[in-house]
């Protein structure tokens, strides 16, 4: 089945979000969209997903116009689509959750679970995603969830797949299998709308491109173009892919963490008794594969989780079991792994947002009273410093794109004294524009002399910034490797196997 | 009196049940609309902070008798009477007496109290409840702990103690202990589920009379009392032979405040320019007080308790008892 | 200046409209119970005249009970404006139970206690202000301050539960409504607050040196109270938008996650901010009984505390906000006195036009849509933030 | 090192902790310090269920003395089950039961209790509240918070008062009752739903609106016409055969109006269809994640209207109770604040039917218990009896519950592109 989208433009008050927008998928095509955070992309396939309604312009199906007001409208043209932000339930099974929609019930009117069970399970051998049904959602790892909303979206048997940044949250095997799995969609027939901002992943699967930026199409290339070519299309200027990672001389131990362990509100051990430390102007990173207990781990680095045992030094001086707003203060910067749940008030504005874990020092506050003056004063020095793009610094962070919601966060966090710096995966779901600029940010804290933790699942990135890393494996350090490590030597240890390769302790 | 001049502007400054509590709120008002002298209106209040501006609403249109319906009321009809000595001004179940800070009180000129010596029918009741009761138990219950409500339930356990101690025998009244100050109460006026509920907690102790004293509360019990016929009933305020709308069957009596009398009674002074400061109390003596008749039921009871209840009546006008 | 009063006109749209909605209505209701208007309803004219006359009296009525009436003149024009002051009168209590309302909401909290708490701000205030003898000034602010104390433990008991237990704040403040009305029954009957000489529930009056200063004369009966009104809101105000305390309210009443991970202490917000909001209404329940009242009794309260609910829903939950929203119901309320007395409707009625004017003010996309005004957006603003705070 | 424990242990240990020391505090202070010097009557008969035991008279002291033995060894139970890590709900529940009891045989001394009664009228005090939280249940669930309940709960009353007694029908006042409801719904649907109100300011204005309005009503209408306008009869008792006849059980559950019979059917149909039924399904996912169900065709704003409707229909048949289940005529607000009350109880119950029936019924039994407690004479200020439910309710979400949390879509309006 063939989409061609024509002259599709959609404005949000005065602001146009897509511009007269033009696209043809081809039946059984890999088509891939690429474009900063906020040039319009989701907003264009919320379109075709009968989502959101387009001021002007049509879809067409296998060359006739269809009319898509409702997301009903789109599954029963047989548009599926997976969407940036999960739609999930999460207090849902796997299997309520696939059936929700078109839910099968017997002759006594009670949901037919197994049916649904049933249709999980051959989806799951089919195309090998393995999922249980009957887990409850909130509890899965978000690779696993992310296995869910592709099901749900190929049990409704889809011709035309939107898959709207799919890869933002999976580790490097889960993309590579999640790009399998499209590869044997498309040799079924299934055309296929990819959304990413990895360009390998794009290069890798792509049979065509189209790049868009504010809300225009810029250009359509083949999948041969270069990386570097295209992320220039994309951000309209040149881009650093590979940041430049100068040798330096690194000091002592600046963070201590002995023998912790972190456990859930159940009492179950999600990190158990790890050791490491990080010296000051090195980067370790923390790879792992999502949900071996390295979220709870940098929670827990600031005591943001409620069970913590063990130890953790901070320039020698024990900070487990301080407060949270005593560990920020004793010097650690925290990068939350979800901006917008954990890292900005949305309704707050820029200015406020910059101050959120500040305001209660000088020169921000006075006695009671905060500093308006001040505070807006330094909101202007740190737009302009960390490249806010924004119109006031009164506006409300919820306006803001990604990228520029995380620069808020990093602007925060840096522009106090710190001695270490804790970043969870601080570059998850930006464009290559924003991640140059944070990978720049997190050297340039190393080069200065402070310690930097980041915890990451995207292998480039542990790559391309870390002294030494150390693999997460089920709660526990597998091995704490030098930077000279292989991606394949990485991936295994990822996948617990420990490998003979002794890392640099 | 002679032949009728203009009528006299009269006003109720009401507490906060509203005109229809099927208490002393509506007694007022049916009393006052019902004055030959009289043009009557009224003011219900949403809150004790109602009071004052109804009362000088009343003052600038002129009202020549104010009426303030409810103890609660007496602080402003005070302050109101004392800056405008012109106009008559009563209160109802207050003495009307003006404090100074050590709390001797003196009488103020143009108000008068309307006070009612309640207990002495509630007593009468309770007389005649113990000779009634077959089981041994009687009971009595309030809205809420108010003492214009526990003055009934006060003066109906007397009465069941003075049968007892006339008698020699033993009848009981729950939900109320007149040392103690304690009992059961539905908690507000208005919840007629609850005083249901309650009064069917009196009939599983075996009480067979129950006084509830609380407007609306009681007649959900009144009315289902009809068919199960398991107790008696006896209302409060006005007779409630002719305001139930179900329940006479089984309505033994009504402990009467004269509400509206007393009411009809100043308006009259006021219209024959008689009026006077002095307190009023009803009491049996006066007939601000009674026992209503006891209509369906007065076959049911025996000559002979008619007979002492009265005599007693009698005793307590006379004065030779003493509650 | 032709821009400006475009604006104006512009920003009193929706709320005239409103209004304009909420009086029809009532209108109508009040024309259709008048039996007069309803004898007429053989001949149209005559029933449409008698409906317009009706109607047109109530209304009139409102606005002489509420604003202005010249029949009060005696000799200065300024005793016509004696409606007005009651107003305020009525307001005042209103503004400061509002703001304990509307803070709490900032803080993501839903404070259904100011009832509870305004019980026990009157409570201390008129002890302080019967049983001891001060010096002037001395006292009000001593009898003030007691009560505010009472009131903020009692609303700080439910913040301490909420913050250490979970429970919700909703249920915790129902219940505690409920105690606060019985426990002042039962005290009201103590030797220690009993007045002398009476047996119903009412307390001494509090001592001339704890009562509030009138502001126009022994004829009026406005007080200073209604400045500690505009004072506290003016204090809300500044604590919210200018101080680090406040910042931290907001920040946890937006997002307490973040606000967490900030280092913001969510335990002390809930804390703090159901202890400031328990002094303000305990604070309302004080000027209450030493502006207007002088004697606590049982019923101190009426329905002040539930009121302040909407009151500070209608305001947005901005401090300028509820003010306005608390004398539009101040205004409604004494209006609706005169409208009972001078031509019968019943107060029941007031208290419908008082729902009707906060529904429509709360719809304006409702309104919009009668009056098929353009630009129908569908999001509103909403001051309550749901159960999950 | 201290050690950690879990939420759930946590929660465990202060429930074990509390009931062993009321269970040994009883048994000290009813059993041997201050025991009771007479003997306690608990009347078991109501109606003319079989008798197996008619009255149970035991010494005070002994049956204190028993009950809370009981409550020890439940506790010890308890104490057995937390270090197991498992649930202690039916140690605690037993537990509980003997305190109450000792507490009970204690205050009792020479007086007599009703027990079957007791049950019963708790129960009866808790009907309105138990369809008022089910009200609220189907709406929140669904994603719309339904502060109107009081407002439902009166304009059915009032409603199924009036065609009752015009028609002199107790059927026809129930079956007018849930479209009083529903009506009141509609006003909340429709302004929430269609046009994005604020939902707590709605259901705040709507009770104002009824209340007003009924007040009015029943001032110009049902006090000047009472015969013709508010005397509604009442439905009578049904006992269910043979049921009916179990002792304590059936005056309790099979001795009841149809009203109450309702009751049950709703709370068993409201549990079945929420969680096993495709409404269910999607109405929790419409509560839960709207945006989710919008993206699977689910058209959000209908579902939620339908079930705002739902809900009132069945807050009506709460109304009617009130005049043609119990009282027999509409009292001006006689629901007397039981909506707020049934809010509570929902969110006490955490949203599920079931948590919202014991809720309620807590606080039925709570009232009731006080009830009987100030027939009996106890001797404690008649306000604070009157406290005890709010109290126990407090000690209870305090104490058992703890943190809840809502359907995470409860009272945002759902616009599509609105929110993420
Ligand atoms: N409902 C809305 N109202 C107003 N503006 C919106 C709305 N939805 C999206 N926008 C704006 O439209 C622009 C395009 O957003 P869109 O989500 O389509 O970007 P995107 O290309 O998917 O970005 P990303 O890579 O970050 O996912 C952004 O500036 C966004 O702020
Ligand atoms: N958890 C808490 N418990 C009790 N009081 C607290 C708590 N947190 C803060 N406070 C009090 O609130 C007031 C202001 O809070 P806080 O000290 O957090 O402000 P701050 O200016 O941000 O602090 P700092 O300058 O230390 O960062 C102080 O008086 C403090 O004592
Ligand atoms: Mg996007
Ligand atoms: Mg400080």
């Amino acid at each position: 089945m063939s989409l061609e989208l024509k002259g599709i433009t959609k404005t949000f008050g005065s602001f146009t979000a897509n511009d007269s927008i033009d696209l043809k998928v081809e039946t059984g095509q890999i088509h891939a969209i690429l474009g900063e955070n906020g040039a319009g992309k989701s907003t264009l396939m919320n379109i075709v997903y009968g989502l959101l309604k387009a001021d002007s312009g049509e879809i067409l199906i296998d060359g006739k116009k269809v009319e898509i007001s409702e997301p009903s409208d789109a599954l029963n043209v047989g548009i599926g689509m997976v969407h940036q932000h999960f739609m999930l339930i999460p207090v849902f099974t796997v299997a309520e959750n696939i059936m929700l929609g078109h839910e099968k019930s017997n002759k006594f009117r009670v949901l037919d679970l197994d049916q649904a069970r049933a249709a999980i399970r051959t989806i799951s051998e089919d195309f090998g995603l393995q999922v249980d049904p009957d887990a409850i959602v909130e509890t899965l790892p978000v690779g696993i969830q992310q296995k869910v909303e592709i099901i749900k979206a190929l049990i409704y048997e889809a011709k035309v797949l939107i898959l709207d940044e799919p890869t933002a949250v999976l580790t490097p095997q889960e993309t590579d299998e999640l790009l399998n799995t499209m590869r044997d969609l498309k040799s079924k027939g299934t055309s296929i709308i990819f959304i990413t901002h990895k360009l390998r992943e794009v290069r890798a699967v792509a049979d065509q491109i189209t790049i868009i930026r504010r809300g225009k199409v810029i250009g359509a290339v083949s999948p041969s173009t270069s990386e570097a070519e295209l992320a220039s299309m994309m951000v309209g200027r040149a881009v650093d892919l590979a940041p430049a990672k100068y040798q330096h001389e690194t000091g002592g131990p600046i963070l201590e963490v002995k023998n912790l362990t972190v456990r859930d509100a159940l009492g179950t051990s999600i990190v158990k008794g790890v050791n490491f430390h990080v010296n000051s102007g090195e980067v370790l990173a923390v790879a792992g594969v999502q949900g071996n207990g390295q979220s709870e781990l940098a929670r827990a680095l600031i005591n943001l989780e409620e069970h913590i045992e063990g130890s953790i030094l901070l320039d020698g001086k024990e900070i487990r079991g301080s407060s949270i707003k005593q560990s920020l203060h004793a010097g650690i910067a925290f990068i939350p792994e979800s901006r917008e749940l954990d890292g900005v008030i949305g309704s707050f504005s820029i200015a406020e947002n910059l101050i959120l874990d500040l305001h209660g020092q000088a020169p921000y506050s006075k006695g009671l009273n905060l500093s308006a003056k001040v505070v807006h004063s330094e909101a202007e020095k740190r737009v302009t410093e960390f490249d806010i793009r924004t119109q006031s610094i009164m506006d409300s962070v919820s306006t803001l794109s990604g990228g520029n919601k995380q620069k808020v966060v990093i602007a925060r966090e840096l522009s106090r004294p710190i001695k270490v710096l804790v970043a969870s995966q601080p570059t998850r779901g930006l464009d290559v524009g924003s991640i140059e600029f944070v990978h720049e940010r997190i050297l340039a804290q190393r080069d200065a002399g402070r310690g930097v933790i980041l915890f990451s699942t995207e292998l480039d990135e542990v790559m391309a910034l870390a002294d030494r890393i150390a693999v997460m494996y089920r709660g526990e350090i597998l091995d704490i490797v030098g930077s000279n490590v292989t991606r394949e030597e990485l991936g295994l240890l990822m996948a617990g196997i420990t490998s003979a390769k002794a890392g640099a302790k | 009196p002679s032949a009728q001049a203009a009528k006299i502007k009269l006003c109720l400054a009401l507490d906060t049940g509203g005109v229809d509590d099927r208490s002393f709120n509506q007694g007022a008002w049916e009393g006052a609309k019902s004055s030959p002298v009289a043009n009557a209106e009224y003011l219900a209040a949403a809150s004790s902070a109602d009071f004052a501006p109804n009362i000088k609403a009343f003052v600038d249109k002129k009202c020549e008798l104010i009426i303030g319906v409810g103890f609660a009321i007496a602080g402003e009809i005070v302050k109101s009477a004392k800056a405008n000595p012109k106009i008559a001004y009563a209160i109802v179940d207050n003495d009307g007496g003006d404090c100074d800070a050590n709390f001797v009180c003196k009488p103020v000129k143009n108000v008068k109290g309307l006070t009612f010596q309640t207990d002495e029918a509630s007593f009468l009741a309770g007389y005649l409840s113990a000779g009634m009761t077959k089981t041994g138990k009687v009971a009595t219950y309030g809205g809420a702990p108010y003492p214009s409500v526990t003055i009934f339930m006060d003066g109906y356990v007397r009465g069941v103690d003075y049968y007892n101690k006339v008698k020699g025998k033993k009848v009981s009244v729950l939900g109320w202990n007149t040392t103690t100050k304690t009992g059961s109460f539905v908690g507000n006026f208005t919840d007629q589920n609850a005083a249901l509920t309650l009064s069917k907690g009196f009939e599983q102790q075996g009480a067979d009379i129950i006084l509830p004293v609380g407007g609306n509360l009681g007649a959900p019990y009144a009315a289902a009392n009809e068919k199960t016929k398991k107790a008696l009933t006896i209302w409060v305020d006005s007779d409630g032979y002719g305001l139930l709308p179900a329940g006479k069957s089984t309505l033994l009596t009504t402990v009467v405040k004269e509400i509206g009398t007393s009411i009809k009674l100043v308006a009259s002074d006021v219209a024959n320019k008689k009026f006077t400061g002095a307190l009023y109390v009803g009491t049996l003596k006066n007939k601000g007080i009674s026992l209503a008749p006891y209509h369906d039921l007065s076959s049911r009871v025996p000559g002979q308790l008619k007979l002492e209840v009265r005599k007693i009546r009698d005793q307590i006008i006379a004065g030779t008892l003493k509650i | 200046m032709k821009k400006v009063i475009s604006r104006i006109a512009q920003s009193i749209k929706l709320p005239g409209l409103s209004f304009l909605m909420a009086f029809t209505i009532t209108g109508i209701i009040i024309a259709l119970s008048d039996e007069k208007v309803m004898n007429k309803i053989g001949s149209p004219i005559e029933f449409l005249k008698s409906a317009g006359a009706s109607v047109g009296n109530a209304y009139l009525a409102l606005f002489q009970g509420s604003i202005y009436d010249n029949r009060l003149i005696k000799g200065n024009i300024f005793e016509g404006f004696y409606p007005f002051f009651e107003t305020i009168v009525t307001a005042t209590p209103l503004i400061l139970t509002g703001l304990s309302v509307a803070l709490a909401f900032k803080s993501g909290l839903f404070n259904i206690g100011a009832q509870g708490q305004f019980i026990f701000g009157a409570i201390g205030a008129s002890y302080v202000g019967f049983r001891f003898d001060l010096p002037v000034g001395i006292h009000i602010i001593a009898a003030a301050t007691a009560g505010m104390f009472l009131a903020a433990i009692w609303g700080g008991i439910v913040g301490f539960l909420k913050a250490r237990t979970g429970a919700h704040e909703v249920i915790l403040t129902i219940m505690m409504n409920y105690i606060a009305g019985y426990f002042i029954l039962w005290l009201l009957k103590t030797k220690t607050f009993l007045r002398p000489g009476r047996i119903d529930p009412i307390a001494p009056e509090v001592l001339d040196s704890a009562k509030l200063p009138l502001l126009a004369g022994e004829n009026f009966r406005i007080h200073a109270g209604i400045f500690i009104a505009l004072a506290a809101a003016l204090f809300v105000w500044w604590l919210l938008t200018k101080t680090t305390i406040g910042y931290k309210f907001r920040a946890v009443g937006a997002n307490s996650q973040a606000a967490r991970t900030a280092g913001i202490s969510v335990p002390f917000v809930i804390t703090a901010t159901m202890m400031i909001c328990g002094a303000l209404a305990g604070l309302g329940g004080a000027v209450h009984v030493l502006g207007s009242e002088h004697s606590l009794n049982a019923d101190v309260a009426g329905s002040l505390g539930f009121d302040a609910i909407t009151v500070a829903l209608l305001g947005r939950a901005q401090p300028l906000g509820t003010v306005f929203a608390a004398l539009l119901f101040g205004a409604l309320h004494t209006g609706g006195r005169m409208m009972q007395s001078n031509t019968g409707v019943p107060l029941d009625i007031v208290v419908v036009t008082q729902g009707l004017i906060v529904l429509f003010i709360a719809a304006p996309v409702f309104v919009r849509y009668i009056f098929r005004l353009k630009k129908l957006n569908t999001s509103a603003a909403l001051t309550s933030k749901g159960w999950n705070g | 090192m201290k050690k950690i424990r879990s939420n759930v242990q946590k929660r465990r240990l202060q429930g074990v902790i509390i009931i062993s020391l009321l269970s040994s505090l009883s048994f000290l202070y009813f059993g041997l310090l201050k025991p009771g010097k007479d003997v306690t009557t608990f009347g078991f008969v109501l109606n003319n269920e079989w008798v197996i035991i008619k009255e149970w008279i035991i010494a005070s002291q002994t049956g204190a003395r028993i009950f809370s033995a009981i409550s020890l060894v439940a506790s010890a139970l308890a104490i057995f089950a937390y270090k197991k890590e498992r649930t202690i709900v039916f140690p605690v529940a037993i537990a509980s039961f003997g305190i109450l009891m000792s507490f009970l045989t204690w205050i009792a001394s020479g007086k007599f209790i009703p027990f079957t009664g007791l049950l019963q009228g708790g129960l009866l005090l808790s009907i309105p509240l138990i369809f008022g939280s089910m009200s609220g249940l189907v709406c929140e669930r669904s994603g719309v918070i339904n502060i109107a309940i009081e407002g439902q709960l009166l304009a059915s009353a009032f409603v199924s008062g009036v065609v009752a007694s015009v028609t002199q029908q107790a059927w026809w006042g129930l079956l007018a009752a849930p479209f009083a409801g529903a009506a009141i719904s509609y006003l909340l649907a429709t302004f929430a739903i269609k046009f994005s109100v604020d939902q707590v300011i709605l259901g705040f204005v709507i009770n104002v609106l009824v209340i007003g309005l009924t007040d009015f009503l029943y001032k110009k209408l049902l006090i000047p016409h009472q015969n013709t306008w508010n005397s509604p009869p009442t439905f009578e008792v049904i006992p269910i055969p043979i049921l009916s006849k179990i002792p304590v059980l059936g005056p309790i559950f099979f001795t009841q109006s149809i009203v109450v019979y309702l009751m049950f059917a709703i709370v068993a149909g409201v549990t079945f269809a929420l969680y096993k039924t495709k409404w269910g399904l999607r109405t929790r996912a419409v509560g839960e994640h709207p945006t989710a169900a919008d993206t699977v065709g689910i058209d959000v704003n209908k579902l939620r209207f339908r079930n705002v409707m739902i809900a009132g229909f069945i807050a009506g048949v709460g109304g009617a109770f009130y005049t043609v289940g119990s009282v027999g005529a509409f009292g001006k607000e006689m629901t007397a604040g039981a909506g707020f009350i049934a809010l509570a109880a929902l969110i006490f119950g955490k949203w599920s039917p079931i948590g919202a029936l014991f809720a309620a019924l807590l606080f039925g039994f709570a009232t009731n218990l006080q009830s009987t407690l100030s027939i009996i004479g106890v001797a404690i200020p008649s306000e604070f009896m009157l406290m005890v439910p709010y109290i126990a309710t407090i000690i209870a979400v305090t104490g058992l519950v703890g943190r809840v949390r809502a359907p995470a879509a409860d009272g945002i309006p759902y616009s599509r592109g609105g929110s993420h």
